[in-house]
């Protein structure tokens, strides 16, 4: 679509050139978008402990991942934008991870804190 | 967020189907072609975005800290919100994102009644979540669910709790809940509004034509940005409204 | 190319006479203006915090201050770090020495987005407006690191919101500089400049945008936090209210660390340049320099929690932080030894740059080496938050960077105002800066390793002899910058007008004349054989400066 | 890994004569890790200065020599060399101050009995140590050779507890509790520093551990002066100093962040409004529950409220007057 001189800088990067969505493509990616936020309400309703989250957080990453790949149009854009997105939610996933490692491995000692300074809480350890 | 030479604007109101590959009225003197400029704002927009992942990256690690320690307040407060509002805000957004994709297409097919149709419905939504949200956010600060230290839930909302829940005591951290939960949407809001401002002005400019095969960077960029205001929407909403 | 510029530069076709007015600077889209903006506004950035310090180090003349009051000592501490810091250290050489030369390496006509460029200009210019109204309302002193709960106390008043707001929009600067320049590198490379054909520079700014990009965005949301805490009270960081002073402390860090190679990246950057050009031979190992940066850029993400060794982390953590901390002494070696790998068997000239360069190499080898002992375990626990740790962080940001910046302003000086300064004050001021620095910073090890904490007004007596030499060395320090400044805007005036190519450098910025038209080319310019690719140079005369291919006499 | 642990001793035998004196267990071990890396640093510092003098002198650019001499711009195998060199440097590194941390920070495990422990309570800007039998201090006291366990928490904002001589640091952390263990291993009196930034008086938040030569001395120590004697005025004096007030308010009439006490009780001062007030009961029991309400001239309002039962307060006013009486 840019026309036959796309010079040698935009080649570069511009892999697949410009895609344009076909109409099928883009009810499709909604549909299953729609069909999916049914579906984690459903799963929602039953109580499965534990399961909830990982359910409920594993069919938004495959939504997120619907939108990106068609919507963002990444499945047909410079892979480059791929790495882009991929690497920043790896570096929050692993912000929060490390976080959550290391403040639930101390939270004994706020609890302990906690029931040390309520009105006739247990002694301190 | 694509720049364009200091002269190009004053030629602004000519044909946006003017110089498809070559030289257009919105060619940046730096760039080479009107491809150069596309690909090189489609990367800046995706490093922006890369940049909200963080940005919104830390909020979610105080969520999945204060869930990761305190989960029975987080079990208890879910029940606050109503999952059925935040459902019909996914269902919302996941049609605004359909349109605003199709607004690309419709640019880049030099489609321009379809083109300004399509961000007209990409804003009526984003209004439409707006409104849901507005809805929500006055329900609970009207029953005294404020944020932090002012969040004083009034005995009418207590009793529409489930029983099990109503059976507990308020737990004294709930305001800490609602601060992530106020953060995490105010700040979603934010981003919702500000597309819609990106949209307007989009709009604006594809009245006047200025959009088509040869160029249609604007409309892309601002459709990327919408789609990930969509996903991060994606996760927020079974985080609260679901878990 | 051979009968280039021999007379006088064309400055009329200059970028420094393309449009008059306060408002063809302020508001240009010029890359070039903007850097030299950034410069002069880091510039007062630096003489401000510099004078901050001088008046910490008077006050610690003697082991019971009294100069200024207890209060008046932590207000200055405070604001000397976060003016340094965020106004002079982290913008310092990407933002001005990178926004000029960027380009100009890629032979490209501006950076890819001039308007973010401006914008992230004012966006700078605003924290810095905050950051001196902070000052105003009676300055804040809660250290530039705002660890929670004292900086959220409610007896804080309008000066901490201030500063965090001064951070969210001065991080947002940083962002968009980060991005800007990761696109132009990416986008704007001259046809046959492939990915290791790039001066190594730009690959320093390249990494340096990636960790711009990805962490300056957490101190943003840290910022927002902080500030809606303090005035909502909303149980996140204030254990008064239920929350973890600790998380603050993580957030923290997650940025402040890598920004720590925002700083030190560039810095690098330049030293690989100049270390090249001035032995006249090609650098060795381009391709491991060039991957270290890369790998300092993603191994600085993980390595916040060495901050927090005694903080209360967890011992899983500090284990875990402590192994990668220690990895990142690797890319260091590496450009370390590369660098004098380059020297060996070249032709050394001795000019400013490069003597600025030789001193970096002792101070970012004892910056670096004394990391080593604040990584490892078991001897950061005593070391923690004391003088030990203000030496380290000084000798790598002061020293180093702020060596490697006048490396950089030096070199690219004359491309920057056409004009050439004094040899003789540069090497002055090169001396200068170096005794001084040595002499402010060794004592502070010896008092750290002796037990003497860090932030302290007052101090134990046995400890005066080292403050004092600290003191003085400060003023030896600061001198350097005044001799250094003095030399440089002497030369504006009195200068001899500089050739395109002083230096005999091959990278393409030296293919524009001195300083360099509007649009930097007038067509594409072809990528030269290679960044580092001295032959053919030859020098005709100090007017001419070196021109590629044969000279006809 | 043999050879390497016997370099590494044969340094540390050499270590540098600047650091402080070794008081505690773990001080030995982290002196060894840190001459280990002293001698590291400072082989690779020479190094790396002397190649640069060298070079410069022998291959300075000068007349008869203009051009660089032929040299490789490349040697993989002198690149992989000092990449791998440092790499297993800072592992050894890594394992060997980690298992010295991991010894340092861990329960005591020693078979020298229960560990002593004690509570300790960081804030601006003193510090507060309640030993076993009820006995509170302003400063630490702990046996030689027996382990102590100080379980440490902050009131206001974050401290950090230092004994240099014992190479030792925990922050004391407000909300929660944080431990250090440690055994010390020489009798006798070491400075303890505050050394996380606390606010105005950071640099002096000091106080001293103390080092019983046994547990007879120790035991003496902490049945004395206990305030079961029942004098008030003794009561006030440890109400004063366990409550913090002696962080800002001296007894003899050094001026700090707050008025000195001394001969204040009875006496008219002056406020910051212009006022004048007489210092008795009420204007005690008003200062420490509202603090900000009458501020004497001249000093800022930025004392904390001071929750005290009834006793405690009659005992801090008996305490005060005492002070006034005092020649």
């Amino acid at each position: 679509m840019t026309g036959a001189n796309v010079s040698e800088r935009s080649a570069v990067a511009g892999q697949g050139g410009v895609h344009v969505l076909g109409p099928r493509i883009l009810i499709g990616t909604a549909a299953a978008l729609g069909v999916l936020t049914a579906i984690t309400v459903g799963a929602a309703q039953v109580d499965l402990g534990r399961m909830n989250v990982v359910i409920a957080l594993g069919i938004a990453s495959a939504k997120a991942t619907l939108v990106a790949l068609y919507f963002m149009h990444l499945r047909w854009g410079a892979r480059f934008h791929l790495v882009v997105l991929a690497g920043a939610v790896a570096f929050a996933v692993l912000l929060t991870a490390f976080v959550v490692l290391d403040t639930t491995e101390y939270q004994p000692d706020v609890r302990a804190k906690a029931a040390a300074a309520a009105p006739g809480g247990a002694p301190r350890p | 967020m694509s720049a364009r030479h200091p002269t190009g604007a004053a030629e602004a109101g000519g044909s946006g189907d003017a110089g498809t590959g070559g030289a257009g009225p919105f060619l940046a003197h730096h760039f080479e072609d009107m491809g150069h400029q596309l690909e090189t704002t489609t990367l800046g927009i995706w490093l922006f975005l890369g940049s909200e992942v963080l940005f919104f990256g830390g909020l979610f690690t105080a969520y999945g800290v204060y869930r990761a320690n305190h989960p029975e307040l987080f079990r208890y407060a879910h029940h606050f919100l109503d999952w059925r509002l935040g459902a019909t805000n996914t269902l919302v957004l996941i049609g605004s994102s359909l349109s605003a994709a199709w607004a690309v297409r419709a640019a880049q097919l030099g489609r321009r009644r379809v083109l300004t149709a399509t961000l007209l419905v990409t804003i009526a939504l984003a209004v439409t979540f707006l409104v849901v949200k507005y809805i929500e956010y006055s329900h609970k600060l009207h029953e005294g669910i404020g944020w932090g230290a002012s969040c004083h839930p009034s005995a009418e909302i207590l009793a529409t709790l489930p029983e099990h829940a109503r059976a507990l005591p308020v737990p004294a951290r709930l305001g800490t809940f609602f601060a992530i939960y106020y953060l995490m949407t105010g700040l979603h809001g934010i981003h919702v509004l500000v597309g819609i401002a990106l949209f307007a002005w989009i709009a604006a400019r594809a009245g006047r034509g200025h959009f088509g095969p040869g160029y249609y960077g604007p409309v892309d960029a601002v459709a990327l940005y919408w789609h990930l205001v969509d996903m991060i929407w994606i996760f927020l909403f079974p985080l609260f409204y679901l878990l | 190319m051979t009968t280039a510029a021999a007379d006088a530069p064309d400055r009329a076709g200059s970028y420094l006479a393309h449009g008059r007015g306060a408002r063809s600077w302020l508001l240009s889209l010029d890359h070039k203006r903007i850097g030299v903006m950034y410069l002069v506004a880091i510039g007062a950035s630096l003489l401000l915090g510099g004078v901050f310090a001088l008046v910490l180090r008077l006050n610690l003349w003697r082991p019971s201050g009294g100069l200024v009051s207890n209060d008046g000592y932590n207000r200055l501490f405070t604001l000397h770090g976060a003016v340094m810091i965020f106004l002079f250290v982290i913008p310092g050489i990407p933002a001005a020495l990178g926004n000029f030369v960027l380009p100009l390496q890629l032979g490209a006509k501006d950076v890819a987005f001039p308007r973010v460029n401006l914008l992230s200009f004012w966006l700078y210019a605003l924290g810095a407006v905050l950051f001196v109204a902070t000052l105003v309302a009676g300055g804040i002193d809660t250290g530039w690191t705002l660890y929670p709960p004292y900086s959220l106390e409610s007896a804080r008043g309008l000066g901490i919101l201030l500063a965090l707001g001064a951070l969210f929009v001065v991080g947002f600067s940083s962002i968009l500089t980060g991005l800007n320049f990761i696109a132009t590198i990416h986008r704007m490379r001259p046809p046959g400049m492939g990915w290791f054909d790039l001066p190594l520079f730009l690959w320093a700014l390249y990494a340096t945008g990636l960790i711009q990009v990805i962490a300056t965005p957490v101190l943003g949301i840290t910022a927002a936090m902080g500030f809606l805490e303090r005035v909502f009270h909303l149980g996140l960081f204030m254990p008064e209210y239920g929350g973890d002073p600790v998380l603050f402390q993580h957030f923290f860090w997650f940025y402040s660390h890598p920004a720590v190679y925002i700083m030190i990246l560039p810095a690098m950057g330049v030293v690989s340049e100049v270390v090249s050009v001035f032995s006249r031979k090609p650098i060795f190992g381009y391709r491991f320099i060039a991957m270290s940066s890369i790998a300092i850029a993603v191994i600085g993400f993980l390595v916040w929690g060495h901050h927090m060794f005694v903080s209360g982390q967890s011992r899983t953590a500090s284990v875990i932080f402590s192994g990668l901390t220690l990895l990142v002494a690797i890319p260091s070696a590496i450009k370390t030894f590369n660098w004098l790998a380059t020297m060996y068997k070249g032709a050394i000239v001795l000019a400013t740059p490069m003597v600025y360069v030789l001193t970096f190499f002792a101070i970012f080898a004892v910056g670096g080496l004394t990391g080593l002992f604040l990584g490892a375990l078991a001897t950061d626990v005593p070391l923690h938050d004391t003088y030990f740790v203000v030496a380290h962080f000084h000798f790598v940001m002061v020293g180093a960077v702020m060596t490697a910046f006048l490396a950089g302003l030096h070199y690219w000086w004359p491309k920057m105002t056409g004009r050439m300064y004094s040899e003789r004050l540069g090497l002055v001021s090169a001396a200068l800066t170096f005794v001084g620095f040595h002499l402010t910073f060794v004592p502070q090890f010896v008092a750290g390793v002796l037990g003497m904490p860090r932030r302290y007004a007052t101090y134990a007596p046995a400890f005066a002899g080292h403050n004092r030499l600290s003191t003085v060395g400060a003023f030896v320090l600061a001198s350097g910058l005044v001799v250094a400044l003095y030399g440089l805007l002497r030369s504006l005036r009195t200068g001899r007008p500089a050739p395109a190519n002083p230096w005999g450098a091959a990278s393409l910025e030296w293919s524009a004349s001195s300083p360099p038209p509007w649009d930097n080319f007038e067509r594409t310019p072809h990528a030269p054989p290679g960044p580092y690719d001295y032959t053919g140079l030859r020098h005709v005369s100090d007017e001419v400066g070196w021109v590629r291919g044969e000279v006809t006499p | 890994m043999g050879p390497l642990v016997e370099i590494a001793a044969r340094l540390a035998a050499a270590a540098p004569r600047f650091l402080p004196a070794r008081a505690s267990s773990v001080a030995g071990d982290v002196d060894r890790v840190f001459a280990f890396v002293f001698w590291l640093s400072m082989f690779f510092f020479v190094l790396i200065v002397a190649l640069t003098i060298l070079f410069v002198v022998r291959y300075r650019r000068r007349p008869g020599r203009l051009e660089p001499e032929p040299s490789p711009s490349h040697s993989t195998r002198l690149e992989l060399l000092w990449t791998a060199v440092p790499l297993a440097l800072v592992v050894f590194l890594f394992a060997w101050s980690t298992r010295t941390w991991l010894s340092m920070t861990g329960a005591p495990s020693d078979g020298a009995g229960r560990p002593l422990e004690v509570q300790v309570t960081g804030r601006r800007w003193s510090w507060w140590f309640d030993h076993p039998g009820g006995k509170g201090a302003a400063e630490l006291h702990v046996v030689v050779n027996r382990p102590a366990e100080l379980v440490l928490s902050a009131t206001d904002v974050i401290h950090s507890l230092y004994v240099p001589e014992f190479r030792l640091k925990q922050d004391a952390v407000p909300g929660r509790f944080t431990r250090l263990a440690f055994t010390p291993t020489a009798p006798g009196t070491y400075p303890i520093l505050c050394a996380e930034y606390c606010g105005t008086d950071h640099s002096r938040m000091l106080s001293s551990v103390v080092v019983h030569p046994d547990q007879a001395s120790f035991d003496a120590w902490a049945r004395e002066g206990v305030a079961a004697d029942g004098s008030l005025v003794a009561l006030g004096k440890q109400v004063f100093a366990r409550k913090g007030c002696v962080g800002c308010h001296s007894v003899d009439g050094t001026r700090r962040v707050g008025p000195s006490l001394k001969a204040l009780w009875g006496r008219e001062e002056k406020l910051a409004d212009g006022t004048v007030a007489k210092v008795d009961g009420e204007y005690l029991r008003e200062s420490l529950v509202r603090p900000g309400a009458k501020v004497v001239a001249g000093f800022a309002d930025v004392m904390p409220p001071v929750a005290l039962e009834e006793r405690e307060l009659q005992a801090l006013a008996a305490y005060l007057q005492s002070l006034a009486e005092a020649p």
